[in-house]
């Protein structure tokens, strides 16, 4: 390892740290987010340098990307309901009793005491210690994919990607069950240049997409990566307002919530029988089957995060306004 | 398709009654309860493969653990499905009656049927990282049903709720990357494997205390009395009676594979659990409505059972999990039928301010009379389970000399005698009423469904020897 | 130095910082935030654990682990925004009141 | 012998099955829930008789089923659970007579019914408990099942008494759970057995012992009203007369004095119990009480206040037979239990006929009731009488037999204080008779409380008065109480 290659590290471990510390002082609720997005980027970026391209393209498109875009969602929502949607910097945007400092120091001595011993315990432990390694190498070739990530999430511990996909319904069944009948603030809209502008990069991202689940089988990318850059065009569709939910959409909507988790674990249940257990893919078919499955899920993905982000339920009669602004 | 694996069944059958019901929102309640009898019918199959064979064993995908992830049912496990399904089906049934909003209703259900994935994911799990996700999978479900009525208090205490569910799952996960960092697998038999380090103490304490925020031990309860006081009564039975002991369960996994290392770590434990015990009793005397002080009395019994796991040291743990075990199932019947009738109480009468109920003219005698039944066993007066329970800890404390243990739990028995006279005054007196007297108007299925749960939470100290063997099946936890 | 103790602690600092915000943060959305930072120190951990030396590959099923944490923690994130912005709302219609 | 295993599970499950029925009945289905009370206990009482009979014979029945590990639920028919049972089933079925007249009108019958029906199921199974755990499991019952019946008029001060009742009830009850995992732990078993089962224990551990038998016998001590955990017994005297007729006469007290009993006799073995210094330290706690409650009934107007303070007192006649460690004494002991139960339920019965009739409630008004109730008086004055000891009713009876005791064991102060307890008796009971008979009442003609009683009310006092005569008449009657005692005594002194 070169010394510039252990500069550059240090210096990005120091502005994560210093961007996560920033992002949790820093006044104004915008910079906020705006400086955790950057902190997200920069931590996709320290993954990168750990040989962990999947895992940092996943973090920037769904930890850093839909998360800053739900959190700026709901920042104008707040802003919005307060009646602080004009001004500046916005804080105490929710009302909460003030903590008194001596908790603060209270809580950030005890921290730093875990911290401590947590970096201790981590110092200990053994490093590029033992793992998955072999064993993921020995099986490679049964599991009907070439990319090791993505026969880890869709064959070897395809269980757990099936409850993830499972957290995910859960999450918009929940959203839809908090937001309804809330009422409805104006979308952020995005201006008449940026419409074109979405008009434009759509037809762009939904390639890069299909791109990326496509070439998860062999190299990073996969149907988490895709998904997410596929709910981007969601996102742009609703900012824009090309597309408006309806209510008469909510029936496909669901349908298209539980397509994944529905698939996938329809597929990991017919395969089983004749000897075979739940998710045991036919060697033949494995292949067929992973990349149905990533299909299917990829299109659930993409929705729910889009309507995660949309939030309320699309219903017919709205019910009472809260605010009225105008 | 021939004979599936009931093991997968009861993971699957609510998976997809919860997809059923959320994209047929109109059938939602007779698909849910369908899929819940039907997972009942898949558990009571696995609970006869459990009898004949001591433990199943599914590794998913054909893959062996580590690689892969098993699914392994033992006699404890089993008994945690069993409770859940059958708790579930009779809420259930309660819920069918009891949600009048349509709303409500259509949410509820799929809500319901997910949360059920998650919890029999969990006790069927042998892999830490799958039960991170199963605990996630909790508690996304648990917080859409805790604020289903959708008040301002409500949806307060599902922020809290959620918040609290967050940091705990997170620390959870931080405990399963150190114990990844140490011995480079996830799955059970590693723990039990793992040599002690460093990192697999800070692994352990990470986890640890993620469980016991998510399991609302004191002083990590505070989230939990208004969480559970203050969502609809099936979502608060469930919530009381079932979803606490997932995190729960965990933990008594844990500890036993990775003990705790140091005898003081045990006894700090049932520290705390006096101080549920304690501070949960006071709170709920001074509690103004009815559910809230049964959501205090849930801390109490959560803390109770963590003096169970502590009674008799570290020595003693190999038998105290069978005490705290008893609780748990003891607690998650009968803690259900309270919050039930609770509802039903809370419904008939209007409101469930405490020192009101003996001015209302209208008594719900039988919900009142589930109530008493309900409280009995959380007392824990004999024959109930919760009494036997009760029993098999304090006989291990007194075994091992652990008066201390003995104390608490009598204080805290005393305690609980003293909130629940204050609730049956309200029940029974009858010179404060504004107006003639109206009884309880025949039977309703909202009340049905409490009453059996209360039934079954007295009658099954009766079974408690069945009950005590079946958990020891396959060996959960003791030498071979 | 190695990449890996470099990004470890700093995982591990980026938890404990998120540690602190979720325990003190005064304000709602803040306290989400700092869950979130939590959950990506987390991630440091165990992409750090996965990593070997050049020329050796990373081990691959902690980078799933991770992406499945990735997604359970939107989710999550998701549902906790939805709360405060129903909460705001529900305070925001007392005031009026 | 042995014999079907059943018949005491039957006679449990005879009130105890009967019970929900009650509570399920609609208030209006007034006499079909009579026929239900009166048939089961009937049937019940027809059952004891049988079982009496076959217990005389010498056979022992016992039903046990496992609960815990070495623990077993156990039923189990000896000549000393026959004492109780045929007590309480006699009784219940007078009682149930004097109840449906009694609460004719009033709200709330199903429930009154259907845990007055649980109450005596209770009553039943303590009687028949084969060991402490069961004995436990039907003790914690009753407490239960008499709580609604205490408030039952859902008053301020009923609530208030109630719940000093539960507290003080629940209390004793955590404590004996506490004494009974002791036993476990130290013995093993909690198996009751002719001459105990603690040698072993005793052998090793004598301060564990004496520290069982302290909390043990004090747990009891609650329900038995022993002084100073009695203050619960007077202040429950709001419960509705046909609840305190019980309460005292068979259920609450007499669970605890016959609690006593089994834990003495075989749990520790009468001798055991006197080799650990026991005896004579409970001898002294229940002569004060038998002092204190006498006492204190002198001072008090209200009715059935001095009748609760003299339960006080004469309940502790049983406990001071069990302590004094004779043979003669057990003998007197035991026959009290039943004798009391006589006695007293008559004068609960009586004292609640003159409220029902005359609104009488207080001794200051009860002049010239005699003339205006001449049966239920007459009753009451035999029971008084009775209770005082003149010769032959029953009082007499059993306090010939815990003098002779007395004597036999050297305790000489015995015979002083029954003596003292029996002049405090007359004091407290010969004015309210003098004033029944005697004095005129005067204006009570007119006032509005004045209501005619049914035979409901006016048969059961005369029914129980007729008893107290009898037991005391035809004491060495076969199958009488007294004989049916000596035959339980030979057992437990193990003669």
């Amino acid at each position: 390892m070169t010394d510039a290659a252990i500069l550059f590290d240090l210096l990005l471990a120091g502005s994560v740290i210093a961007l996560a510390i920033a992002s949790l002082t820093v006044r104004d609720m915008f910079a906020a987010i705006v400086l955790f997005v950057i902190f997200g980027l920069l931590s996709a970026l320290a993954w990168v340098r750990l040989s962990a391209p999947d895992v940092a393209l996943a973090e920037a498109a769904i930890g850093t990307g839909v998360t800053g875009a739900l959190l700026l969602k709901t920042l104008h929502h707040l802003r919005y309901v307060t009646g602080k949607l004009g001004e500046g910097p916005a804080r105490g945007l929710t009302p909460t009793a003030p903590v008194p400092a001596g908790v603060i120091w209270a809580n950030a001595a005890f921290c730093g005491m875990i911290t401590l011993g947590l970096a201790l315990a981590f110092l200990g432990a053994p490093r590029s210690g033992p793992g998955f390694d072999a064993l993921v190498a020995e099986a490679m070739p049964a599991s009907g994919v070439d990319h090791p990530v993505t026969a880890v999430l869709l064959n070897f511990r395809a269980y757990d990607t099936l409850m993830e996909v499972v957290v995910l319904l859960a999450a918009v069944i929940a959203v839809w069950q908090i937001e309804r009948g809330l009422s409805d603030a104006p979308a952020p809209a995005l201006g008449e240049v940026w419409q074109g502008f979405a008009r434009l990069t759509l037809p762009a991202i939904v390639v890069v997409g299909t791109y990326l689940l496509w070439k998860g089988s062999e190299a990073p990318g996969g149907a988490f990566q895709g998904g997410a850059v596929l709910a981007a065009v969601g996102l742009l569709l609703l900012l824009s307002r090309i597309y408006v939910p309806q209510p008469a959409h909510r029936g496909l909507a669901r349908w298209a919530f539980v397509l994944g988790a529905g698939a996938f674990a329809g597929v990991a249940l017919l395969v089983s029988g004749g000897g075979r257990v739940a998710f045991e893919y036919p060697a033949e078919h494995a292949y067929a089957l992973i990349l149905l499955i990533e299909g299917l899920v990829t299109i659930s993905i993409a929705v729910t995060l889009a309507a995660l982000f949309h939030g309320r339920e699309p219903v017919a009669a709205p019910v009472p306004e809260g605010r009225n602004d105008t | 398709m021939m004979m599936i694996d009931p093991v997968i069944l009861t993971l699957f059958l609510p998976l997809f009654g919860a997809i059923a019901a959320f994209v047929l929102p109109r059938a939602a309640a007779w698909v849910g309860l369908l899929a819940v009898l039907a997972t009942g019918g898949a558990v009571a199959a696995l609970v006869r493969d459990v009898l004949a064979a001591g433990e199943v064993v599914t590794q998913l995908g054909g893959w062996a653990p580590p690689l892969g992830i098993a699914l392994r049912a033992d006699g404890l496990s089993v008994a945690m499905l069993a409770m859940t399904a059958g708790v579930g089906l009779l809420v259930s049934i309660g819920a069918l009656d009891s949600l009048r909003d349509l709303r409500e209703r259509q949410y509820f259900w799929p809500l319901w049927l997910l949360l059920l994935t998650g919890m029999n994911g969990v006790y069927l799990g042998t892999d830490i990282f799958n039960l991170y996700v199963m605990i996630e999978v909790i508690a996304l479900a648990a917080v859409g049903l805790t604020v289903l009525s959708g008040t301002k208090q409500a949806v307060r205490a599902g922020l809290e709720y959620m918040y609290a569910s967050i940091l705990g799952a997170l620390l959870f996960l931080m405990g399963v990357g150190f114990v990844y960092l140490q011995t480079g697998r996830l799955d059970f038999a590693g723990l039990i494997a793992a040599e002690p380090s460093g990192a697999m103490s800070a692994a352990l304490a990470l986890m640890v205390v993620g469980l016991l925020l998510k399991t609302a031990l004191f002083p990590l309860h505070f989230w939990l009395p208004a969480a559970h006081a203050n969502a609809t009564a099936p979502a608060s039975a469930l919530l009381s009676g079932l979803v606490v002991k997932a995190a729960l369960y965990i933990f008594l996994r844990l500890t036993t594979y990775m003990p705790l290392p140091d005898e003081i770590l045990v006894t700090l434990i049932g520290m705390l659990g006096a101080g549920a015990v304690l501070w949960g009793g006071v709170q709920a005397l001074r509690a103004e409505r009815l559910k809230l002080l049964v959501a205090w009395s849930t801390v109490v019994q959560i803390g109770l059972i963590f003096i169970a796991f502590a009674r008799a040291g570290q020595v003693g743990l190999s038998e105290s999990w069978k005490a705290a075990a008893l609780l748990i199932l003891a607690h998650g019947v009968a803690k259900s039928a309270m919050f039930l009738a609770a509802g039903r109480i809370k419904d008939e009468i209007g409101h469930d301010r405490i020192a009101d109920l003996d001015k209302s003219d209208i008594r719900p005698t039988l919900a009142q009379f589930t109530f008493a039944l309900a409280a009995i066993s959380i007392i824990g007066l004999p024959p109930s389970l919760g009494f036997i329970g009760k029993w098999t800890l304090m006989e291990g404390a007194m075994a091992a000399g652990y008066w201390h243990w003995v104390a608490v739990t009598m204080i805290g028995t005393l305690m609980s005698v003293a909130y629940f006279s204050r609730v049956f005054a309200g029940f029974l007196r009858f010179d404060r009423m504004r107006g003639e007297l109206a009884e309880h108007k025949g039977w309703a299925l909202a009340d049905a469904a409490p009453l059996t749960l209360a039934i079954a939470a007295i009658s099954l100290g009766l079974m408690a020897a069945p009950i005590l063997s079946f958990i020891e099946l396959g060996y959960p936890f003791g030498a071979q | 130095m190695t990449p890996d103790l470099i990004y470890g602690l700093t995982g591990i600092a980026v938890f404990a910082i998120g540690l602190v915000g979720a325990l003190c943060a005064q304000d709602r959305l803040r306290r989400v935030l700092a869950l979130k930072l939590c959950s990506v120190g987390a991630g440091f951990v165990l992409v750090v654990a996965a990593w070997r030396s050049p020329p050796a590959d990373p081990d691959p099923v902690p980078h799933a682990l991770v992406i499945t944490g990735i997604v359970v923690m939107v989710s999550a994130t998701a549902v906790a925004l939805a709360l405060i912005r129903r909460l705001q709302t529900l305070e925001a219609e007392d005031d009026d009141d | 012998m042995t014999e079907t295993p059943f018949l005491p599970l039957f006679i449990l499950l005879t009130s105890l099955l009967a019970s929900p029925v009650l509570f399920a009945l609609p208030e209006t289905a007034a006499r079909l829930r009579t026929g239900i009370n009166l048939g089961v206990a009937a049937v019940k009482v027809a059952l004891v008789a049988w079982l009496g009979w076959k217990v005389g014979q010498g056979v022992i029945y016992d039903v046990s089923f496992t609960m815990l590990p070495g623990l077993d639920f156990k039923l189990q028919a000896d000549p000393l659970a026959m004492l109780f049972i045929s007590l309480s089933a006699i009784l219940w079925l007078i009682t149930t007579v004097y109840s449906v007249g009694y609460l004719e009108r009033g709200p709330h019958r199903a429930r009154f019914f259907g845990f007055f029906s649980l109450c005596v199921a209770a009553t039943v199974g303590i009687a028949m408990a084969g060991n402490l755990f069961t004995f436990l499991i039907f003790y914690e019952l009753l407490t239960l099942a008499t709580y609604p019946l205490v408030i039952h008029r859902g008053s301020a001060e009923a609530l208030r008494a109630g719940r000093i009742y539960l507290i003080y009830t629940l209390a004793g009850g955590l404590v004996l759970l506490l004494g009974t995992l002791g036993l476990w732990v130290l013995a093993g078993t909690t198996d009751f057995a002719p001459g105990g089962i603690l040698d072993d224990v005793v052998a090793e551990n004598r301060l564990a012992a004496q520290m069982l038998f302290v909390v043990l016998v004090g747990a009891l001590g609650v329900k038995a009203a022993l002084v100073p955990f009695h203050a619960w017994l007077p202040i429950a005297m709001v419960a509705p007369a046909p609840v305190s007729a019980l309460l005292h006469a068979v259920a609450v007290v007499k669970a605890g004095a016959f609690g006593i009993m089994r834990v003495v006799y075989e749990v520790f073995g009468i001798e055991t119990a006197q080799a650990l210094g026991m005896t004579a330290p409970l001898a002294a706690m229940a002569a004060i009480t038998i002092l204190y409650g006498s006492l204190c009934a002198i001072t008090q107007d209200d009715i059935k206040k001095r009748l609760a303070y003299s339960t006080v007192s004469q309940v502790s006649y049983i406990t001071l037979g069990v302590a004094l460690a004779s043979p003669i004494a057990a003998v007197g002991a035991m026959a009290h239990l039943i004798h009391q139960g006589l006695m007293k339920i008559t004068m609960f019965m009586a004292a609640g006929n003159l409220a029902e009739g005359l609104g009488v409630k207080k001794v200051s008004q009860m002049d010239g009731v005699g003339r205006d109730m001449p049966g239920t008086m007459l009753a009451f004055s035999a029971a008084a009488l009775a209770m005082i000891g003149l010769p032959p009713l029953a009082g007499f009876v059993s306090k010939w037999y815990l003098a002779q005791g007395g004597l036999d064991a050297g305790y000489g102060w015995v015979i002083a204080l029954l003596l003292g307890s029996s002049l405090l008796n007359a004091i407290y009971f010969l004015p309210m008779l003098h004033r029944a008979w005697f004095r005129d009442g005067g204006a009570r003609d007119q006032t509005p409380a004045r209501r005619r009683i049914g035979w409901m009310l006016a048969a059961p006092p005369i029914a129980t008065a007729l008893m107290v005569l009898a037991v005391g008449g035809f004491a060495n009657a076969p199958f009488s109480p007294l004989e049916w005692t000596r035959f339980v005594v030979a057992i437990e002194y193990q003669e």
